[in-house]
């Protein structure tokens, strides 16, 4: 049986987001909604990612200072590997938002409406 | 210091959730954009005070000023209203 | 007495950061919340750089000074956008 | 799904979903356990007796990004560049620049001022990446936001004044692609070359693989061998990148 204790209220509280996020992505009827749903949900993941690579206590971040010993360092310093994916997550994600206001835009110019209940109309 | 460190990120975290459910929950598109350029705002101010500075850098020249650009455009094309 | 100094303007600005959310959750129109945030933008800054003093980090007060320089682009943006025009013409 | 109804099955989806996930989550241990993966970069990272496994960068995120995980990087970038791609796809605009009044008097010299420091800082930021904070990512985001609020707040036109415009912003991206290649392949062609053995994207010399790039400039200052020009080439590769996605979106369409 998993009791959260207050170490991992952050935890619950990017979970919240994640799955507000993601019933906007999957329920709502504008595409530009669903488009703001799928950065926000971006943002979270990566939240996510850094808070588990954070370390309780006297850390510092991954950038070793002058004179320090490597093992102290590799002993108080954060998790760096997290850090890597999150510098490429986020420059990936805005390639994505620009690609999908890109299709946005072409639906509009092309049936009128961006809401998907009526291009469903639309359609027949 | 350490433990206040981790209630004000606690207390970003708490209104970043409020501020996503407003995003969702809001007619208004381009209040939309605004209050996710906030929500970028305080992100970066999580990441920076979970000492990852790097991430904080990229997040806000993400956040504020990239994702927003694309956006206005967006919405100068497509209308401001959601029905 | 710096340590007082420090932790005094940290409350301060942490006071002005919580006066303006308020402006952004409840503010009636587009603009009020726009200054707002750039309000709050500017506040963090200047925490980022306090807190950078306080736990005696250098690496973390690179990015005090960094960041003040896009965050009113934000801003641009949206008055951009009020001017009734298309973007870039 | 309308009214009440609606509402009540948004609630129930959310609640449910975020008991799925928060269970998933609670399994992570709490805050303070690094990987030991993680461990062993941090230790190798800038390590002087065990010169095998280091990346001659003091700042851990940086050594990662080009040094022990470079491939990982190299495919994002072959990723970012079909993203830009597919911009190009929807939107091939006339590469016509109009020149027209832009916003207020004021507004346009506060951007010419402040496009000149966050450019300044942008090429900071990624040459001094292996000391302190930064790198190609960032600072390729931040040279983006400086054409863009230049865009914005004058207009179009202004863009061939500061000698870019749409081709030779896709000039420049294929040279920052250009110079990663090169230095990626560059060990290779020293390998095949001399019979010794050598890595594609090695950067400091092994005791079995003799091939390296100098990791000092001059006598004492750290250049880290080869992570501040590929650096380089990826911000370039970034910046022009979002500038032309930019560009493109706020073509006028072609009337069909």
């Amino acid at each position: 049986m998993m009791i959260a204790t207050a170490g991992q209220l952050p935890y619950i509280l990017v979970a919240i987001m994640a799955s507000i996020c993601i019933y906007a992505a999957l329920f709502k009827s504008n595409l530009f909604k669903k488009m703001l749903a799928i950065f926000l949900l971006t943002d979270a993941v990566n939240l996510l990612f850094i808070i588990q690579g954070y370390r309780l206590g006297n850390s510092i971040p991954p950038i070793i200072p002058p004179g320090m010993d490597p093992s102290d360092f590799a002993s108080i310093a954060v998790d760096p590997l997290a850090h890597y994916f999150v510098v490429t997550a986020v420059v990936i994600g805005l390639a994505e938002v620009a690609t999908l206001t890109a299709l946005i835009i072409y639906t509009y110019k092309h049936y009128g409406t961006i809401e998907t209940k009526k291009i469903k109309e639309l359609r027949g | 210091m350490i433990a206040t460190i981790e209630l004000v990120i606690d207390l970003l975290l708490a209104f970043c959730v409020v501020l996503t459910a407003a995003i969702v929950f809001t007619k208004d598109l381009l209040l939309a954009v605004v209050l996710a350029g906030a929500e970028g705002v305080l992100v970066a101010t999580v990441f920076y005070l979970l000492l990852a500075p790097d991430i904080a850098l990229v997040q806000v020249a993400a956040g504020v000023g990239i994702s927003t650009a694309f956006f206005i455009v967006g919405l100068r094309k497509i209308g401001r209203r959601e029905e | 007495m710096l340590d007082i100094i420090l932790l005094f303007s940290l409350g301060m600005f942490i006071t002005t950061i919580t006066l303006s959310m308020y402006r952004m959750v409840v503010g009636p129109t587009i603009p009020d919340r726009m200054l707002a945030l750039d309000v709050i933008s500017y506040g963090l800054t200047v925490v980022m750089g306090i807190i950078a003093v306080i736990s005696g980090s250098p690496y973390l007060i690179v990015i005090s000074f960094s960041l003040a320089l896009w965050f009113f682009i934000g801003a641009l943006y949206v008055a951009r956008y009020m001017e009734g025009e298309q973007i870039g013409d | 799904m309308s009214g009440w109804r609606g509402s009540l099955l948004g609630v129930l989806f959310v609640a449910s979903m975020s008991s799925i996930l928060v269970y998933a989550f609670l399994g992570y241990p709490e805050l303070g356990f690094v990987r030991p993966l993680g461990e062993f970069y941090l230790f190798n990272t800038y390590n002087f007796e065990n010169q095998d496994w280091w990346s001659a960068s003091p700042n851990a995120v940086t050594g990662l990004l080009w040094d022990y995980r470079g491939y990982d990087t190299l495919y994002e970038t072959m990723v970012f560049y079909v993203g830009i791609v597919a911009v190009a796809m929807f939107f091939e605009g006339h590469a016509k620049l109009t020149k027209t009044g832009g916003m207020t008097v004021i507004v346009r010299a506060t951007a010419r001022m402040v496009f000149v420091f966050i450019l300044t800082s942008a090429f900071a930021i990624t040459i001094f990446s292996i000391k302190t904070p930064g790198g190609g990512f960032q600072g390729g985001s931040i040279m983006a936001i400086a054409y863009i609020a230049i865009i914005v707040a004058l207009s179009k036109g202004f863009l061939p004044e500061m000698n870019i415009d749409l081709e030779k912003a896709h000039i420049a991206k294929i040279i920052g692609l250009a110079l990663i290649a090169g230095l990626t392949i560059v060990p290779v062609v020293y390998s095949l070359a001399s019979g010794s053995v050598a890595y594609a994207l090695q950067n400091q010399p092994k005791a079995w693989a003799p091939f390296g790039y100098p990791t000092y400039l001059g006598l004492t200052s750290l250049s880290g061998g080869l992570i501040i020009p590929i650096q380089l080439g990826e911000m370039v590769h970034v910046g022009m990148g979002f500038t032309i996605m930019f560009l493109l979106l706020t073509m006028k369409e072609r009337e069909d």
